[in-house]
């Protein structure tokens, strides 16, 4: 059987929107050695390297090729995944497998883009089918919109519901210095008065009905790095490893036209295959704090029904009841999330390792629960309508 | 049995991407490139570990895994490595097929530098010759700077 | 230059230019039948798995439901007039990786659930009210007079 | 470590400008897998597809498959890079305790775009891109540096180009079975020197399934199990000019982990049949070196005493190899399925008699900068 496997370190650079100080590979470096240094290890310790981006946002091919020497593979065991928004977490799992594989001892996980070099939407439309669905596809946003007036059609949701979820990202942002999105001017404004503000606001721009400029993520260049430690060394390295639970993922569509706009069903899917595993029986009791990749601000309503916090259509509720706030009982995002910044390719990869810093007490001024979280939730989203869901935990698993 | 499905075409879409990119050098590479666009120097980085002297620089050396510290100015003239002569052409090429590249280690340096090889009889390249950088008239900050590699 | 600290380097780039990577992308036999029918009878094809009964629009080589082969015999014609399962009215700028230029907006982009099909096509409708483009709202397609066995010989769909 | 098997295994023929789409390619590979296995697709535990975005001109392009490979519903994840690598990936999935069995299709329509485009750009852009450099020409460049290392002519690079392109003959999915000379590879057109036309692979489309279990997934198969016993991956440093281009340390160390780990000594001896990725003649050279067949510098003599021929002692690429048909990220998966086919004795015309273990190498990136080696025996 396999190993027990723990996150034992995390590093990411800070997210902004240019970095045109360092190129990619300088980037990726500066990741790399941030998770070196908070793991106490070096590049001589890590046993393989899995990495991962989309390879039209740069404009790079083989990158993990190209990449190698600035994130340690130089005479290593390197293999690269690239799977849209689950970027990040495909690679995270791939670490994983390696590491429950018995092959290899530690593994680090790394994730990045440079969104600035590139127009980010049109890159997107290359992930789309030449033919059928190219031509008239509008990228990200145009795909979200659709999924969001849909839910708003099917629950009665409003747009001050889908600006509670930006609000709380937005929020939730000022607390984390790695963030690219820093909007001090919404310190110390109640939420409900900032939902008034953004919502009556004209220079929140419709982007695609019901998105605005408010309600969708940033382009950021940044990077992401996560060392992944097989039992036996994880505890060594770590004080406190953040074991991994569980970890699945569902696919869905390869076509756009087939997509259910009704439920996110891979989501619901591969949670209900983590919590199964994990015996989590109520999600919303159980986890201590989530790390959701939600790329616009209807995720944040619709998603966390699929993934079985409340029923269809309660989404709201628990926003507005602050259920899912820094002190709620299910805080959401406190990094502030995709909706904060999003190097597309490291975004999952920093849910995870948001969740790890979590579980391990090292948030900082995010830290939720006074750093008493036994079980974090980190997901995936991406092309092809993936979900990825790995869990995160403070006790070794059985 | 049914010839209408004889009769489906194979239809190819041709279509292509179009992506437009503007990578960023670095801080590290830019400095490399504005000492050969506006002193025609070239300028190499020197790992603290290994002591290699990489040109172009590196802001880590791959091998030590440590931040190079410090710049090393080197020599434009240096030793050709390996080279070839393509015959083929295609859009991505800066000049006409037949076209010469060269690996030159410059006198100084550790690690070779690709480039182009040019000015010269492609016939009489040998691996181990001297070959000096010939700069460009006008200088942009892009490797473009270095207009090519000549027999010294 | 000079007066400038030595940390203080002028930050460069380098541009792609021009540089793009042309495809000769297959259509295959199920799309080419669809994209023919288009262009010599204006009309609209799906394909329908004998396993689950799901008729896709456009018709593919395999069921993924199923993990089964469909063939051309499993090709059914569908109606050139269906509902809005979604739409979104696309209103900011971006560079269409097709061409490298910018897509003139606004624009509506909608799914399309043909009658007679399980699955949307992804396509433009011909209005950007908000008003008229809407869930459930019916359409037909309007198709190019001039054709050339592309998905846009249908100009797009006409709220009806 | 536990053993993973190879239960079943299928791959298209190789051919230049195939008419079928991705999809129809993949389903191909993968149903003739199952087939081989013996299985149906709800016998599958998970799946890994690899491709590369550039090549196939699509983003994600591993994910636009997944519904041909029989994803449905499944855990899947996907791998870009040689199919090899993606093999490798699903083996340490079932090693995970996760799942059982894995199914791995990798796809590859190189005739879609231009080469030389898709391969210049894995190049360095602010460097190396715009002075067009592309995998032949750097290939040139290795190859070279490789003759002036070793000693290695080009009629050396010429006898490997003989010996494959005729093994190709016996291979009915190889793209170019030829009966050529080495005066035919010499005389060939000057590509980029000192590479010639017949040194080159050719540009080809292809697919390629694999099926991999444990031993408690075997009972859903009715094939005889091949057994991977050692596997290993190593990259080298990227860029031209830092790397040493003439050796291949890379390759040496995937080889000496995974012959660790098969109980390999004397490679040359222990191993009955050999399937290298040459997407250039000269490469097989280097590998045999990587590979301990022969000491740094001197793999020219095991092709002059024609030692890796059909009858030599150690047969390599009796497929044909990769000069013969090149569907790029496939043609490694390839390899690992004609090792399969030698150990069971199914390799029909180009069967090495006997043979029990075999080595199988796939590569990535420029110049062969990783590699991932297997060594499979019954």
């Amino acid at each position: 059987m396999g190993k027990r496997v723990a996150i034992v370190g995390y590093g990411q650079t800070y997210q902004r929107s240019s970095r045109k100080d360092v190129n990619g590979v300088e980037l990726i470096n500066e990741a790399v050695v941030t998770a070196l240094a908070d793991a106490e290890l070096t590049i001589r310790d890590i046993d393989a390297i899995v990495i991962g981006n989309m390879d039209h946002f740069e404009g790079i091919n083989y990158v993990d090729m190209w990449s190698a020497e600035g994130s340690g593979a130089v005479m290593k065991p390197v293999i690269k995944v690239c799977t849209g928004g689950t970027t990040g977490t495909t690679v995270a799992m791939c670490a994983y497998y390696h590491v429950a594989s018995g092959m290899f001892n530690k593994v680090l996980a790394i994730g990045w883009e440079k969104n600035s070099e590139s127009d980010t939407t049109g890159a997107i439309i290359t992930a789309f089918h030449p033919v059928w669905e190219r031509p008239t596809l509008g990228g990200a946003v145009a795909g979200l919109a659709i999924e969001a007036s849909k839910y708003m059609h099917n629950y009665g949701a409003t747009e001050r519901d889908g600006a509670r979820v930006a609000v709380r990202e937005r929020l939730h942002a000022l607390n984390n210095p790695y963030a690219h999105l820093h909007q001090e001017w919404m310190k110390g404004i109640p939420p409900e008065k900032l939902v008034d503000l953004i919502v009556g606001s004209e220079q929140n721009a419709m982007l695609a009905y019901p998105l605005r400029m408010s309600d969708m993520c940033p382009r950021t260049d940044g990077a992401a790095a996560v060392i992944f430690a097989a039992e036996g060394s994880a505890e060594k390295i770590a004080p406190v490893p953040a074991w991994v639970h569980a970890t699945a993922n569902r696919h869905n569509f390869v076509y756009a036209g087939d997509v259910d706009m009704d439920r996110n069903t891979t989501i619901a899917e591969a949670s209900k295959a983590v919590f199964k595993k994990a015996g989590v029986k109520e999600p919303l009791k159980e986890i201590d704090v989530c790390e959701l990749y939600l790329p616009y601000s209807y995720a944040g309503l619709k998603w966390i029904e699929d993934i079985g916090f409340c029923a269809y259509g309660e989404g709201p509720r628990l926003l507005w009841d602050g259920v899912t706030d820094m002190d709620g009982e299910l805080p959401i995002n406190p990094s502030g999330g995709v909706m904060s910044s999003n190097a597309i390719g490291a975004t999952a990869l920093i849910r995870v390792g948001e969740a790890a810093l979590q579980v391990m007490g090292k948030a900082g001024p995010r830290q939720v629960k006074g750093g008493n979280v036994n079980l974090a939730l980190a997901t995936g989203f991406g092309g092809c309508y993936w979900g990825d869901v790995m869990l995160l935990g403070k006790k070794k698993p059985a | 049995m049914t010839d209408w499905k004889d009769k489906v075409e194979n239809m190819v879409y041709s279509g292509r991407i179009k992506v437009p990119y503007l990578w960023n050098v670095g801080k590290t590479g830019s400095r490399f490139l504005i000492a050969i666009r506006d002193n025609k120097e070239i300028w190499g980085t020197r790992c603290p570990g290994c002591g290699r002297v990489y040109v172009p620089p590196v802001k880590t050396c791959g091998e030590c895994f440590v931040p190079t510290t410090e710049w090393v100015k080197v020599s434009d003239t240096g030793v050709l490595e390996s080279f070839t002569v393509v015959h083929y052409s295609y859009e991505m090429q800066p000049r006409k097929a037949p076209l010469a590249y060269g690996l030159i280690k410059l006198d100084g340096a550790d690690g070779a530098i690709l480039h182009l090889i040019g000015d010269t009889d492609f016939a009489k390249l040998k691996t181990g010759m001297k070959v000096k950088a010939v700069f460009a008239e006008e200088r942009v900050g892009s490797i473009a700077d270095i207009k090519h590699f000549t027999p010294a | 230059m000079n007066d400038k600290k030595r940390e203080d380097v002028e930050l460069l780039s380098i541009s792609s230019g021009e540089a793009s990577q042309p495809f000769d992308w297959s259509v295959g036999k199920h799309g080419s039948y669809f994209l023919q029918q288009l262009r010599d009878n204006k009309k609209i094809v799906g394909i329908k798995c004998p396993g689950c009964q799901r008729v896709y629009v456009p018709p593919r080589p395999v069921c993924g439901h199923c993990f089964k082969g469909l063939t051309l015999d499993d090709i059914i014609p569908v109606s050139d007039e269906g509902t809005i399962y979604v739409c979104t009215i696309v209103q900011f700028g971006f560079v269409d990786p097709s061409t490298g230029i910018q897509r003139p907006v606004p624009y509506t982009w909608a799914f399309v659930k043909l009658d007679g099909a399980d699955t949307c096509l992804t396509h433009f409708l011909d209005s950007t009210d908000a008003e008229k483009v809407k869930v459930g709202a019916r359409v037909k397609a309007v198709f190019e007079e001039k054709r050339t066995g592309n998905l846009m010989d249908i100009k797009h769909f006409a709220v009806l | 470590m536990s053993k993973i098997a190879i239960v079943g295994v299928g791959q298209t023929t190789c051919t230049r400008s195939k008419i079928d789409t991705f999809e129809e390619m993949v389903f191909e590979a993968a149903s003739k897998a199952l087939a081989d296995a013996g299985a149906e697709i709800g016998d599958i535990d998970n799946v890994v597809t690899v491709s590369n975005d550039f090549w196939d001109g699509r983003t994600i392009s591993s994910m636009a498959v997944q519904e041909a490979a029989g994803s449905w519903g499944k855990d899947v994840s996907t791998v870009e890079g040689d199919g090899t690598f993606g093999a490798l990936y699903g083996m340490m999935r079932i090693l995970s305790g996760s799942f059982d069995t894995t199914l791995v299709v990798s796809h590859m329509k190189g005739s879609e775009s231009i080469m030389n485009l898709i391969t210049n750009a894995m190049f360095d852009p602010i460097y190396q891109r715009g002075m067009g450099i592309d995998a032949t020409s750097a290939a040139a460049l290795q190859a070279r540096s490789y003759m002036t290392m070793s000693g290695a002519t080009e009629e050396d690079f010429a006898r490997v180009s003989v010996k494959n392109h005729g093994n190709a003959k016996n291979n009915p999915y190889a793209q170019l079975p030829m009966k050529i000379t080495v005066g035919d590879v010499m005389a060939s057109r000057k590509i980029a020197e000192p590479l010639k036309l017949l040194d080159c692979s050719p540009i080809g489309d292809g697919a390629a399934a694999v099926v991999l279990s444990n031993k408690k997934g075997l009972k859903r198969f009715r094939k005889e199990p091949v057994w991977i016993k050692g596997v290993a991956h190593c990259s080298d440093s990227f860029t031209l000019g830092y790397r040493d281009l003439a050796k291949s340390r890379a390759l040496k160390e995937a080889a000496q982990k995974a012959y660790k780990m098969a109980g390999i000594k004397k490679p040359l001896k222990d191993l009955d049949v050999a399937e290298l990725y040459d997407a250039y003649s000269y490469m097989e050279l280097m590998w045999y070196e990587g590979l301990g067949f022969a000491p740094e510098g001197k793999g020219y003599e095991l092709i002059r005493e024609n030692a890796t021929g059909m009858k030599g002692e150690l047969p390599v690429n009796p497929s044909g190899g990769v000069v013969s048909s090149h569907p790029v990220f496939v043609a490694g998966m390839v390899r690992l399925i004609e090792a399969t086919l030698q150990v069971r004795g199914e390799a029909g015309k180009r069967q090495v008699k006997g043979a029990k273990t075999a080595l199988a190498h796939g590569i990535n990136g420029p110049c062969g900068q990783a590699h991932c080696v297997y060594v499979v025996g019954a």
